[in-house]
């Protein structure tokens, strides 16, 4: 190339809506990306409502052959309809994103987003601060992006204390506010006196005025009474690795090497955190909190790895 | 799983009962009005679905959760009046009438939803709390059941003997129920059926639009897509597995909530079967029990009929 | 004032076509007024244009003999006009009472049923009606109902009275009563319009008008006048009421019933013990007040329902328990007595009604369509024959007038039919001409060799063409008399309960 | 004074005006919704007629999204017209794909000559296996089919959940992920139409079964008993025919015809077996269907409208940037005025002089 290039436009496909953790995390990120100007370039954006299979598809498309993006950027499962664009319009760089995919290669980058590690952290939490020594977690479908983290959680809570005890329940919704209110109330009945709430509903915590975690971003606003911490996802490291792949493509004439394996920034590549306890930090005993920053630290240290297991998590 | 027969996990699973049931038996009553008087509402998850987009947006702009509610009623009285222009005024086919509400009021509300938190974080309130009732919510077991719920449970409850009463033993009753079993009987006596439809719907459906409003206001602290999630079609399922009684309609709604709240406590205690298992059990049990069941059809006559006098 | 009410050049169009024609018409003060014509001449039509039921095109009405608007019912009603459908207007699943009061009360709450109550009472005591308030008006027989739709119209103080053939579902017993009760009713101011087909009721009023096609044809003093003369101005051509049977002698058996039972709904006895048997070139009739199981006897010897007991043979074959497809192949034929429930599709058109069962015949197929040719082709042969009148094939059953739609069921029936025909109240609420038709063509297939079972509730057309009459009561056959040597007061009683024999 | 009196006879002129009417007014009232959230009208449905219409790869999209649209419509047809208010066409599109599925598995190998016909015909087997048992607790127990279907879409929905998740068909390999099935092997995809890369053979289907459709209710003795089930059943019994049977065969046909539409999505376009891309379709086939007055060619042709909004609404969504529900608002503002028109079409303007 004879001119270095100073822009990157990139097109983002997104899968609920930046109201939910999933997508408005994404966009914080790019925020983020966007103010430390990689390579110089100046990042801009475009996202469209959800959209979902073959719609994504045709949505990628046109946003391919409009020409004015340099990545697509399809925030969930859509490796299917990538495959169909990806040779065609070999220049564009296309980002799939969790799981349900495949890995391509070439100029398909498949990103993969584990927040298992902060939700080991909070399952210490857990497990030090329950008394009746049972847990609970609501999740949504049990797909792999969602069993890691539940898994993890109890993984946590195990180690801190062996006593602790887990119900498990999936509403098979991705939306039913009503739904995961009776499956949460009905593991607090079960004596669960903390919950790890996947469904963004803390209404059953706030009643039963106990304490709860949030998921994929910090959602202490959401119930500020209840939700003492929460996974969060950071796309940073994903944002930036994405951006070098194409300065290297785009300025440097490298070809794309995309990922035919599952890859993903642990948090201590900066990939994911754990929310702050916010007005709440009160109720955390100095012990635990002590604890669980030590846990960061090795974590973060890569003294401590914290296991990937995706398998259906059952209660017991 | 041994835990089921637990004294906390029973009161915990009668008092989910209480609670599922509220919203769907405040629409059934509704719908309940509605049929009687021969209009076949379809539109049921629509008008449901609109009520809990009206208190959504009532709570999170007002912050009064009963200019909420006021607004939910609003809302399905306007969708009832919407059915009833297009049943009792055009006489179009009922079910396409009701079946083209639920597609727009999805629509709608969505479109609405979406204009609405567009650029900002979504807003969100709180809720209904629980009204213990003094004394009586002490009373072991059943004092946590029964009087320790949310107000609106308990007006759901009495919503049931009101509508009875006004069925059954009130002038506008009477003429209410002849519109469902033959219209022509009113109109001969020169009264108009049209507009005799037109505030059964809307009253029906109003309440009805409560049901969703409660849906909001009860359980969740914001609106989402799809929000109903097809509970409007659980009511039109209990209005004919009630055969169209006040008191019938209550016990499906009772039986259908029991079911929902027992799967769903069966499955956080770990039963050993698919969870999906448990989450189609009320749907498969409602099944069995109406191959069960057999009575003289309380199914107005006329229901779903387009009254034509010429 | 000289008129109760008065119209003058009125006229009512249905799509197009008059069914109201320019009419005139008065109704004196006191007095009983009918109204004469064929099936579908506009005699609903004038009356329910009169109770603003239906908004007439052109035209004036005057009541008391001041001109009047009635926009619609509630108009007539505070102009003191009831009227009772020629179709009960009834809510089954209510009680009398409750018929009776909805729709009246203007204020309050609650319902008044306690004052309503006594002004019913009123009523009925001051002309003589026993009628239980409370009971549901499904429970009652049709009769029973006629009398709930009059006290419906006097609850609202009507002061001319409009009457849409009421006897059509009355027995002679009950039509009697009635015209006791008008009597009354006239003696008390009230003025009445009465719509019958039947020539002994009509000749029981102060004046009569005729109409035929919309039209006036006359007004007459019915002292000045007589049947001929009524009904020849009504068809237009002179009908015959003696009914000359050939002499046949009956053949072989076609259809043999014995012991049979059968249970209703609720699983009361409907039939009971029923035995009888038919032969060629006779037709056995069944008398008996309607819901003393003449209906159900039908549906059994057609397949429609289930028998609990009891034999049915068809010629050598046993065939209770046949479904109505087997029956129908084995040359039973069968006219209901709901013609537009159960004989008709009132949505399919004349011609798709004329293969109504056969639809599968190959007569009618081209491969595995309908042959659509064929059926048009037979039905305008069918509508020539049998004289129904209709534009042309292809208009909807539901749009003929009731006479003209019982044609096309009886033209299908003795079409397709080879045996035994069950015709059940084939000439109910149908005028005279088409009687008259309808009667010529039973007979006709009796010549042909057929077995005919006969229902009717008029006596007299009975005795005119059964060759044995079977008197059912209360699901029982009382016994079965010849004619010949029967009187009509004899089976009257038998109708009533007695048993043969028993009468002296 | 003026009137509104009904026609004898259908006018078409005054029919299509009416009809016209109710497109324009849909579309007006919809501008009114776009502008009273601030968006760009004229750009907005430019950007939808460009993605429904405006290429022949838009129309390739309109056609493939109407196809199963048009099937469930057509399912609904069957059964309204009898009617039968079957809710089930959403679980029968389910069962269509799931059968479908099944079929690939069994089937695997064979020529496509075979394979293709096999696999619809396991579909369908499977919607017809829902139809029945809809059919059986009418006929059998008594249960209004309008709860059986609704209850049975349920419990179909979870079938395929555990078959995915816990079940045989989950993806494979070292984790059980999304809910979804293995891609299907490439020899399995529907063959693609004059070399386009969306067009897939099954957008052929509707029109087929449309056709058959229209024949066998306006022309066969079912298609006669049909429309009579929906008219006067009481007549038809005692007229000889089966009702019980003839209940059983529509909604066996009517399940085939909405599983035809699971069967073709899965094949034709998402090649492999998920519940995303086959939600809603059944509700859509309804409202088509509806729309269609519950006539075939009717339903071909709201389906192919409604195929447009949906091809159309992705453009709409990107290019509009307005929300995505726009469209579903758009679909059930115009039905009402589709169905305003239907009622207009049959009326025309009368004077009467009448005190
Ligand atoms: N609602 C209607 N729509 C269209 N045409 C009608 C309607 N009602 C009556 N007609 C037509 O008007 C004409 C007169 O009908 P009407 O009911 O007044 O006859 P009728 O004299 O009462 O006959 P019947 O003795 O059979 O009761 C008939 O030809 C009929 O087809
Ligand atoms: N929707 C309609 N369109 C056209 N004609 C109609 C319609 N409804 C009824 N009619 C006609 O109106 C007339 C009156 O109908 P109605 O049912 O009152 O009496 P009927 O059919 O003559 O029966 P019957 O005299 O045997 O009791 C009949 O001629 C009938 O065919
Ligand atoms: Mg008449
Ligand atoms: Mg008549």
């Amino acid at each position: 190339r004879a001119t270095e290039p100073d822009k990157l436009r990139i097109a983002v496909i997104l899968s609920a809506g930046i109201e939910s953790g999933w997508d408005g995390t994404l966009i914080q990120a790019l925020e983020r990306v966007k103010a430390k100007k990689p390579h110089g370039l100046d990042i801009t954006w475009k996202y469209t409502d959800p959209l979902w299979g073959d719609d994504a598809g045709d949505a990628m498309r046109l946003f391919a052959e409009s020409g004015q993006y340099d990545i697509i950027w399809a925030h969930s499962t859509y490796s299917d309809q990538v495959k169909k664009l990806k040779d065609e319009f070999p220049n564009i760089l296309f980002v799939v994103v969790g799981s349900g995919n495949d890995g391509f290669g070439g100029n398909q980058y498949w990103i993969y987003k584990r927040v298992h590690e902060p939700a080991y952290l909070l399952g210490t939490i857990a497990g030090k601060m329950t008394k009746s020594n049972k847990l609970g977690a609501v999740g949504t479908f049990p797909a792999d992006d969602v069993n890691d983290e539940i898994n993890a959680f109890f993984a946590g809570a195990k180690a801190a204390n062996p006593k602790a005890e887990r119900t498990v329940a999936f509403i098979e919704s991705w939306y039913d506010p009503a739904k995961a209110a009776e499956y949460t109330s009905a593991q607090i009945a079960t004596g669960a006196d903390l919950i790890f709430q996947l469904t963004g509903n803390f209404k059953p915590c706030e009643e039963a005025k106990i304490l709860c975690f949030g998921n994929f971003q910090d959602q202490h606003s959401f119930s500020p009474s209840t939700v003492l911490s929460s996974t969060v996802a950071l796309w940073d490291p994903d944002v930036e690795h994405v951006v070098d792949a194409w300065w290297a493509h785009a300025a440097e004439g490298k070809p794309y090497a995309g990922n035919t394996d599952k890859h993903w920034f642990s948090m201590k590549d900066g990939g994911s955190t754990m929310a702050s306890y916010g007005e709440l930090e009160a109720k955390l005993p100095e012990n635990v909190r002590a604890d669980v920053d030590a846990l960061k630290a090795k974590i973060m240290a890569g003294t401590f790895e914290v296991p990937v297991d995706v398998s259906d998590p059952k209660a017991h | 799983m041994n835990q089921l027969f637990q004294e906390a996990i029973i009161v915990s699973i009668l008092a989910a009962t209480m609670r599922t049931m509220t919203p769907l038996l405040f629409s059934a009553m509704g719908e309940l009005i509605t049929q009687r008087a021969g209009i076949w509402n379809m539109g049921v998850e629509g008008t449901m679905l609109t009520g809990s987009f009206a208190a959504y947006i009532a709570a999170t702009t007002t912050g009064s959760l009963w200019l909420a509610v006021l607004a939910a009623i609003v809302a399905g009285a306007l969708m009832g009046a919407i059915i009833a222009f297009m049943t009792a005024t055009l006489r179009v086919d009922h079910f396409i009438a009701g079946l083209g509400l639920n597609l727009l009021a999805g629509g709608l509300t969505l479109y609405w939803f979406q204009s609405y938190i567009q650029g900002r974080a979504q807003p969100t309130f709180s809720g209904f709390q629980d009204v213990a009732i003094p004394l009586l919510s002490d009373i072991s077991v059943i004092g946590p059941i029964l009087f320790s719920q949310r107000a609106l449970t308990y007006v759901a409850l009495l919503t049931v003997p009101l509508v009875w009463f006004l069925l059954y033993r009130s002038r506008y009753g009477l003429e209410l129920r002849c519109l469902g079993e033959n219209p022509k009987a009113l109109d001969v006596k020169g009264l108009s059926v049209t507009a005799r439809q037109f505030a059964a719907v809307m009253i029906g459906s109003a309440l009805t639009g409560l049901g969703g409003g409660f849906l909001m206001l009860g359980f969740s602290d914001r609106f989402l897509a799809d929000f109903t999630a097809g509970r409007g079609w659980i009511v039109i399922v209990a209005l004919i597995a009630g055969n169209w009684k006040p008191k019938g309609v209550l016990v499906t709604v009772i039986a259908f909530a029991f079911l929902e709240a027992l799967a769903t406590h069966l499955q956080v205690l770990g039963a050993p079967v698919p969870h999906q298992l448990l989450l189609a059990l009320p749907y498969l049990a409602s099944i069995g029990l109406l191959m069960g069941v057999r009575f003289r059809s309380g199914q107005p006559t006329r229901l779903g009929i387009p009254y034509k006098r010429e | 004032m000289s008129t109760a009410l008065r119209v003058e050049g009125l006229t009512k169009r249905f799509a197009g076509v008059a069914a109201n024609d320019d009419v005139d018409f008065d109704l004196r003060p006191g007095e009983i007024h009918c109204l004469f014509g064929e099936n579908g001449a506009g005699k609903s039509t004038l009356s329910s244009c009169i109770f603003g039921f239906y908004r007439p095109d052109k035209g004036q009405i005057f009541v008391r003999d001041q001109p009047v608007h009635i926009a619609s019912p509630i108009d007539a009603i505070r102009h003191g006009i009831g009227m009772v459908h020629q179709h009960f207007v009834l809510v089954p699943e209510f009680t009398v009472l409750e018929n009776i009061i909805v729709g009246t009360q203007r204020s309050g709450w609650r319902l008044n049923a306690a004052e309503a109550r006594q002004k019913l009472k009123a009523i009925c005591d001051g002309y003589g009606l026993d009628i239980d308030f409370d009971a549901y008006v499904w429970e009652l027989p049709v009769g029973r109902q006629q009398w709930v739709e009059i006290l419906k119209a006097l609850y609202l103080d009507a002061e001319i009275l409009i009457l849409d053939e009421p006897t059509a579902v009355l027995t002679p017993a009950e039509s009697r009563i009635l015209f006791n009760i008008m009597g009354k009713m006239c003696a008390r101011g009230l003025s009445i319009i009465l719509i019958t087909h039947k020539l002994i009721e009509v000749m029981q009023s102060n004046r009569v008008t005729v109409l035929r096609k919309g039209k006036v044809v006359a007004t007459l003093n019915t002292v000045e006048t007589s049947p001929d003369e009524l009904a020849r101005l009504m068809v237009g051509r002179a009908v015959s009421f003696t009914i000359t049977k050939p002499e046949l002698k009956p053949g072989e058996t076609v259809v043999a019933v014995k012991g049979l039972t059968a249970h209703g709904h609720w699983g009361e006895a409907v039939l009971k013990d029923v035995s009888f048997s038919v032969a060629r070139h006779e037709i056995l009739g069944i008398a008996g007040v309607a819901g003393n199981g003449q209906k159900e006897l039908f549906e059994v010897l057609c397949g429609v329902r289930k028998a609990q007991a009891g034999s049915i043979w068809l010629m050598d074959e046993e065939i209770a328990g046949l479904t109505p497809r087997c029956l129908m192949d084995r040359g039973v034929g069968h006219i209901p007595d709901d013609r537009f429930r159960e004989g008709l599709v009132s949505e399919f058109n004349v011609a798709e009604n004329l293969v109504l069962g056969w639809q599968r015949s190959a007569k009618y197929r081209s491969g595995p369509l309908i042959n659509s040719k064929a059926i048009a082709k037979l039905s305008r042969d069918m509508i020539a024959e049998y004289q129904i009148a209709t534009r042309d094939e292809k208009v909807a059953a539901g749009k003929l007038s009731g006479g003209n739609a019982q044609k096309i069921i009886i033209a299908r029936e003795f079409r397709h039919a080879a045996g035994l025909m069950l015709a059940n109240q084939p000439t109910r609420g149908l005028d005279v001409g088409v009687i008259e038709y309808v009667q010529s063509q039973l007979l006709r297939k009796r010549t042909e060799g057929f077995a005919v079972i006969l229902a009717s509730e008029e006596l007299s057309d009975l005795f005119g063409l059964a060759d044995r009459i079977a008197v059912m009561f209360k699901g029982e056959i009382m016994g079965i008399v010849d004619p010949r040597n029967t009187t009509i007061t004899e089976v009257g009683a038998m109708m009533a309960g007695r048993r043969q024999g028993t009468i002296q | 004074m003026i009137r509104f009196e009904p026609r004898t006879e259908r006018d078409g002129l005054w029919t299509a005006a009416s009809f016209a009417m109710a497109v324009v007014a849909g579309l007006a009232v919809s501008a009114l919704l776009l502008a009273s959230t601030g968006a760009d009208v004229g750009q907005v449905f430019a950007a939808l007629v460009q993605g429904a219409a405006g290429s022949p790869k838009a129309l390739a999209t309109t056609l493939v999204k109407a196809t199963p649209i048009i099937l469930a419509g057509l399912a609904t047809v069957i059964a309204f017209r009898a009617q039968l208010w079957s809710i089930g066409q959403e679980g029968q599109v389910f069962a269509g794909a799931m059968g479908g599925y099944l079929g690939g598995q069994v089937l695997a190998g064979m020529p496509p000559l075979l394979f293709f016909p096999g696999v619809l015909a396991f579909g369908m087997a499977a919607g017809m296996a829902l139809g029945w048992l809809a059919a059986q607790l009418r006929n059998r127990f008594g249960v209004n089919e309008i709860i059986s279907t609704v209850m049975l879409n349920y419990l179909v929905i979870y079938l395929l959940s555990w078959l995915l998740q816990g079940g045989p068909w989950g993806e494979n390999g070292a984790t059980i992920s999304y809910q979804q099935s293995p891609m299907l092997p490439e020899e399995a995809f529907l063959p693609a139409l004059f070399g386009s890369n969306r067009l897939h053979a099954g957008v052929l289907l509707p029109f087929l079964a449309a056709a058959l459709c229209a024949v066998v209710i306006s022309r066969t003795p079912l298609g006669y008993e049909i429309r009579g089930l929906g008219y006067n059943p009481e007549a038809l019994r005692h007229k000889g025919v089966n009702i019980a049977r003839t209940v059983t065969i529509v909604m066996m046909a009517s399940g085939a015809l909405a599983a035809l539409a699971g069967a073709t999505e899965l094949f034709g376009v998402a090649h492999r077996l998920r519940a995303d891309n086959l939600i809603g379709l059944g509700y859509a086939g309804i409202i088509v269907g509806m729309i269609g007055g519950l006539r075939p060619l009717g339903t071909v042709v709201a389906g192919l409208f409604f195929g447009g909004l949906a091809s159309g609404a992705v453009y709409m969504r990107v290019l509009g940037d307005v929300p995505a529900s726009l469209v579903p608002a758009i679909q059930g503002i115009t039905l009402f005025f589709f169905l305003c028109a239907g009622v207009l079409a049959r009326y025309r303007v009368v004077r009467v002089a009448f005190q």
